[in-house]
């Protein structure tokens, strides 16, 4: 044959020469996936040796709760960035999504009500959809702009908090299954679920190759407007359910709640290592990167670190964890 | 300039792809770099112009040694170089584009009426002076970007020349252009530094001939001393005794008939119809039309007006998904940016197209999947063979040509378009893909392949249409016909 | 406060953990609070302070007490904010069977052991009767809000300004369209509007003083500072000082975060001590105008 | 020749083939402009027919004077955009350089705390574009970070609003020459000058070069990531100055102060057809984005919309404004 070279070993260079380390288990390279381990590893350890309510049953069952909204709307947000898109609209859709079921629930059957509080988010995800992907207008842009426009919604539908007094809302957010909230359980399944969907059906994959390159998409037969409406359906789908399982877990619904929660969803897709540009990111790596989050948040309150400091050091934490996670990318 | 490589060796990561290379050029010379896909070539340039850094060796200009740590050392030296992948910035105009980095200034300011006149002086110099220099580059043909990229290199009067398969998309006047000005620079005493698979411009334009095999130089020699079949024979280590199948095409029923089809300022009142087992050949020159006109009939773009048979019924593609269900596939001229999705494993890549087919319930029947594109891969030979859960874009170029190639046959078409499918891609693997398109025509596909590369169309088709300025200007039977014949329809000077 | 300090306790020698949540520290009013509330543990001795800020999310105030919960505090105090009601932060004291002792903002919903705070309402008619007063030939009354519109601290002063307001003659009420986010900047902003739209403003109303400070500015520039008088809430230094000086800004009702916070922590420490306490206590908001306005400063305030 | 069609003729086609129709002057493409333009025209004569109060003396030096901060951040979000950039960090940048400003007044000379001021923006700027462009991380969460970090340094250096006696310290902020308030002028000359530096300049070329093609820019021996740091640090003066000059308008300086700032900065570039993905934008543009957003907020001011509504509408015609953009984009 030709004198095509053999693959390469398992070692990669980034542009500059310099070696990285690889590590190749069954064939398949988790490099990444080791050092983010390792990093998760190491935080909780540290947090566990100096913080020594740390390991409290009460500490973990709060850290489960905790990371449930920011979970949530960062899968939604991942199926949205693998497009090549954002979305910051996902806030304002918790905050309509919760303030709906809350309004509703006292004339309708607790379970409609939190679904018509999903399919808002549905609907407001088809919206942005179907801007973007038919206009192919700047995702930023437009949920940029349904960001405000849905918060005003949330507004207009109520300007004032709504608290059920049916204990079955609460259910939802505080009920548990063993020590487990079930609240997290749903979190999880949404990522297990997600998960199977990115990397094992069509359009799962057909969104992971949209953001790689849509134009080979397109010319693949695929319906490539289809698949960016679903991806932002999906999210909105995510901040629906975000908006309910919130609502119930704080026993009140707010329209005013939600105020940048996109920048944590964000922020946990990107630590978790994908790309904003698309094609790139991990299902398992962002749920590391939410994990990663909500480490730090608890820590800084375990050590009884001061409010405006915790913010000094919050974003500090962030700038060394991706600095950390870049020595360890592969770069293509 | 006397530029002289000794022992030069470069690793990626502990593979090693250069293995120890020697390599002397003199001023007035045309060096000519040959060797298939993977070679070494590209690698050996970027070490060239400081675009990349040796593991070990040396280089010695004019006698003394040098050592590159960046692109910008290599201009320092006079050394200029022109990449295989493309990098104008398309949002900028030519002239910005030419004169980047150093503009002409006035008060400190940059003087754009003097920018302009600048460039356009420097492109007219060359041969080059079709190219508008006030255009966005984006707005110029592949070839026009191609030239610009030439011209660019050429601004601060270089000593040496590194051209990294310049030709590969130009065709007819602008490669004469460019050949013209590859001599002229040779009288002025620049070395030129020549990288092409197109071994005839090879043996018309270089004094002397490296062959890179594997990582190593394993001949040099001249024209006037060896010949292309030997030049094919060293790279691909084996006698190529046929480069083109022989055809002996018994065409079946009509597959895909196009009726005055016309995409205004693109082509016009085109019709034509494919066969079963017939391989047509469509040729031009760059910008005539013909990707366009294929983009078209794929449903990637709507028509004008005219209409497409599939089969003897009209159909109306609104989309290539359309186009797909009816049997078509289109093999598009840009594996990067419409073949491939580079992030992507070479198994997501080959089952794109037939992963809504495949399903198991709503789940990727993977264990089918995975049979289906290992069968591709091992009929296409890509190498290497382990490469499903590779990335695409590790794939030497010639590999990932294969694996566009395996993506679409894996659709089952029946009438396959390919649109400069060689492009780039080495001899032995374009034997093979000569192959492949001639043992899938014996089994009753259509195939339209669309070439600039003359003896290409001729060689490995039954028939061949021309188009000249958006219209077919010929049609010929690709046994009874000539370059010449071709070539005057193409640029619609046919009696 | 009662000198419980001494009384030992079920937790041994008074010495006592106690959590803050705060709704949010992104206004003067309330990291005051949150340090009044610190100052005043230090005064004690052997209080232990922890504060947690939940950056204006309901649900990270639910994970913050929580969170205070796992450290095993002694008692939680909830600076609440603009909340309405944080039930599952409540709910989550009193399953831990932990006091809470609510600052400044009575919730609407669940069981809190006791709560000190102003009455908004009554602040807001205070400054409606001063405006009403100021004005008796009538005119037209500007109404800044700090907004979101689902802010009750702020809708309960606005509507104690108004119930006064709208029931004298000769007087209207322009309420801006938009809010002046409880800053300085946006009430310059939203007072700007105001006066390309209604030129003949006689007076103006915010729902705080930062907000007014602002307005004031906008005023100055638009040269109507001998036209239009100013009432704001709160108390903030930079507001009396504006007082005192005789500006057209008239009035400002007191609330104190000092006074409030230094009377949680000692209620929480009260009540830790076993001590029968009020359940609500309303801490009077005098209103503040030149004759009086010397003696609310205070330069070590936190506010 | 060859067979080469001619360039196209003052015509082209988007991706589905529909004609655009375009207007060309003096050989300079002006369809966007022109479009851009009349979109103003509209937007300014509907408000002058229908809001009485809209063309009032008032009124117009409202405009010159709510566009000051916008403006500002807008220019040097522009540039940080131009690069594929973004810079999150505007709106906290604005906040620690007012209060710290405020904050020097009292033992230094104005003009002193204000460079002061300016500087610490520069300064952000500076750790913003070095940890972007040496560590190659993404933009977007180096710049989040940097927001959360900045803000707690704000409120670090002091928690309550700073009030400066000094009655100098209004000036920069309530001076006018004729009927335009200095603060706009300042904001004009950042245009003016921000203009020739990325028309006519060679660092202002390599930005815009960056972004649309960094490696070509490397390999024309030009230091990228020294560039991609001046971008910063220029977003950052922007930033700074923005904060001073908003702090002199108010005459006090709050630590919370800006939050949110980033999102309008971002949606006037946008609007003004500058691409997230670099390499295109225009100052001009830009500058009309600023005045597009400054309109709709006064307009719906003027007509008394009610809060919540203002941000249902807000939204809503910042998506038409980019419809009608985009029918008139030319794509490349
Ligand atoms: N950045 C890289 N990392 C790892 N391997 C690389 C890298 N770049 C090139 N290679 C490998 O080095 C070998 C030589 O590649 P090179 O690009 O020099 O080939 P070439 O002779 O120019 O081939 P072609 O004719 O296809 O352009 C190939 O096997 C390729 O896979
Ligand atoms: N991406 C593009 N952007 C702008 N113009 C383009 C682009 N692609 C093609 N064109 C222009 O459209 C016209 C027709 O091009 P087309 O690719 O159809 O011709 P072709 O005969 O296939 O030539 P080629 O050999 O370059 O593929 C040419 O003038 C070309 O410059
Ligand atoms: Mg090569
Ligand atoms: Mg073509």
């Amino acid at each position: 044959m030709t004198g095509q070279l053999t693959e390469p070993a398992p070692t990669t260079t980034d542009p500059r020469g310099r070696r990285v380390p690889r590590l190749v288990v069954g064939g398949r390279d988790v490099t990444m996936a080791a050092a983010f381990i390792t990093l998760i590893a190491v935080l909780v350890l540290v947090a566990a040796l100096t913080a020594d309510t740390f390991l409290t049953p009460t500490n973990l069952t709060n850290l489960l709760k905790q990371m449930v909204t920011t979970g949530l709307l960062s899968f939604g947000m991942l199926v949205v960035i693998l497009t090549g898109g954002i979305d910051l609209s996902v806030g304002s859709i918790v905050a309509f999504s919760g303030i709906v079921t809350a309004g509703l629930v006292s004339g309708l059957p607790i379970p409609v009500a939190m679904a018509v509080g999903v399919v808002s988010g549905i609907g407001f995800g088809l919206v942005n959809g179907a801007l973007i992907a038919r206009f192919e207008l700047a995702p930023f842009v437009v949920t940029l702009a349904a960001l405000t426009t849905i918060r005003g919604l949330a507004f207009v539908y109520s300007e004032v908090p709504i608290a059920p007094e049916d204990p079955g809302f609460f259910t939802l957010g505080s009920a548990t299954l063993g020590p487990v909230p079930v609240s997290t359980l749903i979190m999880l399944a949404v990522f297990l679920v997600g998960g199977v969907f990115l990397t094992r059906t069509p359009p799962g994959r057909s969104i992971v190759a949209i953001g790689g390159n849509a134009e080979t998409v397109r010319l693949a037969g695929i319906n490539v407007r289809r698949h960016v409406v679903l991806a932002y359906t999906i999210s909105g789908a995510c901040a629906g359910l975000a908006g309910v399982v919130l609502a119930s877990r704080v026993g009140i619904a707010q329209p005013s709640v939600g105020v940048a929660f996109e920048l944590d969803a964000i922020a946990a897709c990107v630590i978790g290592g994908a790309s904003l540009a698309g094609g790139r990111g991990s299902v398992r790596a962002t749920f590391g990167g939410v994990l990663v989050l909500v480490l730090i948040n608890n820590l800084l309150n375990l050590y009884g670190v001061q409010s405006f400091w915790q913010q000094v050091l919050k974003g500090l934490i962030i700038i060394a964890v991706i600095l950390v996670q870049r020595t360890n990318r592969v770069r293509s | 300039m006397t530029l002289e490589l000794r022992g030069v060796r470069k690793d990626y990561g502990g593979v090693e792809v250069l293995h120890g290379v020697d390599l002397v050029g003199r001023p007035g010379e045309v060096l000519a770099v040959v060797g298939a896909n993977g070679a070494g070539k590209s690698t050996l340039i970027k070490i060239l112009s400081g675009a990349q850094s040796m593991s070990a060796g040396e280089m010695r200009i004019d006698g003394e040694a040098a050592e590159f740590r960046s692109p910008h050392d290599a201009h320092a030296r006079g050394i200029r170089t022109v990449y295989q992948e493309l990098s104008i910035v398309p949002g900028l105009s030519v002239t910005e584009n030419l004169l980047m980095g150093n503009f002409p200034k006035r008060r400190g300011l940059i003087d754009w009426a003097a920018a302009h006149a600048r460039a356009r002086e420097l492109l007219e110099s060359i041969g080059f002076g079709a190219i508008d220099p006030r255009t966005l580059a984006g707005r110029l043909s592949v070839a026009r970007q191609q030239m610009v990229e030439i011209a660019k290199a050429l601004v601060s009067e270089p000593r040496v020349l590194v051209l990294d398969e310049p030709s590969a998309v130009l065709a007819g006047s602008d490669l004469e252009s460019l050949f013209a000005l590859v001599r002229r620079l040779r009288e002025r005493g620049v070395l030129v530094i020549y990288v092409s698979h197109r071994l005839a411009e090879v043996m018309e334009l270089a004094t002397s001939i490296v062959v890179v095999k594997d990582g190593r130089v394993i001949a040099t020699t001249e024209p006037a001393r060896t010949s292309e079949s030997e030049l094919i024979g060293l790279m691909a280590g084996r006698r190529l005794e046929q480069i083109y199948p022989d055809r002996r095409a018994e065409p079946g029923e009509v597959r895909l008939s196009v009726h005055g089809l016309t995409r205004r300022g693109e082509f016009e009142d085109v019709s034509f119809a494919l066969r079963a087992g017939e391989i047509v050949g469509l040729f031009g020159l760059v910008g005539s039309g013909r990707s366009e006109l294929a983009r078209c009939v794929f449903g990637a773009e709507p028509a004008t007006s005219g209409q497409v048979k599939v089969a003897g019924g009209d159909v109306r593609f609104r989309a290539p998904s359309d186009a797909i269900a009816a049997g078509l596939a289109l093999v598009t001229e840009d594996r990067k940016r419409t073949g491939l999705v580079g992030g992507m494993s070479v198994l997501d890549n080959i089952g794109l197209t037939t992963m809504y087919g495949m399903r198991r319930g709503p789940l990727i029947d993977a264990a089918r999947r995975r049979e289906r594109v290992g069968e591709m891969i091992d009929r296409l030979s890509i190498q290497p063979a382990h490469c499903a859960s590779m990335r695409v874009v590790n794939l030497s170029g010639g590999n990932q040509q294969k694996a566009v190639l395996a993506k679409w046959l894996l659709a089952e078409p029946r009438v396959l378009i390919l649109d400069e499918p060689t492009r780039g891609v080495d001899m032995s693997t374009r034997i093979a893909i000569y192959r492949m398109i001639d043992d899938l025509a014996r089994d009753g596909l259509a195939v339209l392949l669309i070439s600039s590369d003359l003896t290409e169309v001729l060689g490995a088709t039954d028939r061949i249409l021309v188009m000249n300025q958006g219209r077919v200007t010929g049609e010929l039977r690709s046994d009874r016909t000539t370059e010449d014949e071709i070539l005057a329809h193409a640029i619609g000077q046919a009696a | 406060s009662s000198g419980s300090d001494d009384t030992a306790t079920a937790g041994g020698d008074g010495s006592y953990t106690i959590g803050v949540a705060n709704f949010t520290l992104g206004g003067p009013y309330f990291s005051g609070m949150d340090k009044a509330i610190a100052a005043e543990a230090k005064k004690k001795g052997k209080i232990e302070v922890i504060s947690t800020d939940a950056n204006g999310d309901a649900a990270k105030l639910a994970s913050n007490v929580e969170d205070l919960l796992s450290k095993n505090v002694d008692a939680v105090i909830i600076s609440g904010g603009p909340l309405e009601s944080a039930p599952a932060a409540l709910n989550a004291i009193k399953t831990a069977g932990k006091p809470v002792v609510l600052v400044d903002r009575k919730f609407q919903t669940g069981e809190y052991t006791s709560w000190i705070g102003p009455d908004n309402e009554a602040i807001g008619r205070q400054n409606g009767e001063f405006l009403a007063q100021k004005l008796p030939d009538g005119g037209k009354v500007a109404i800044i809000k700090g907004g979101p519109a689902d802010n009750s601290i702020g809708l309960a002063r606005t509507n104690g300004v108004k119930s006064v307001l709208q029931s004298k003659t000769g007087i209207t009420l322009v309420e801006a369209p938009d809010f002046g986010n409880w800053g300085s900047d946006g009430g310059l902003t939203v007072m700007e509007s105001l006066l390309a739209t209604d030129s003949d403003l006689k007076a103006v109303f915010c729902e705080n003083d930062a907000m007014c400070l602002g307005a004031q500015r906008a005023i100055a520039d638009a040269g109507k500072s001998d036209q239009i008088i100013i009432a704001g809430v709160d108390g903030q230094a930079e507001a009396l000082k504006a007082i005192l000086d005789g500006t057209n800004y008239l009035v400002t009702g007191l609330n104190d975060a000092d006074v409030i916070g230094a009377m949680g922590l000692d209620r929480a420490v009260e009540i830790l001590g076993g001590a029968q306490v009020e359940k609500d206590t309303v801490v009077p908001s005098p209103m503040i105008t030149k004759e009086n306005a010397a003696k609310y400063q205070n330069p070590d305030g936190s506010f």
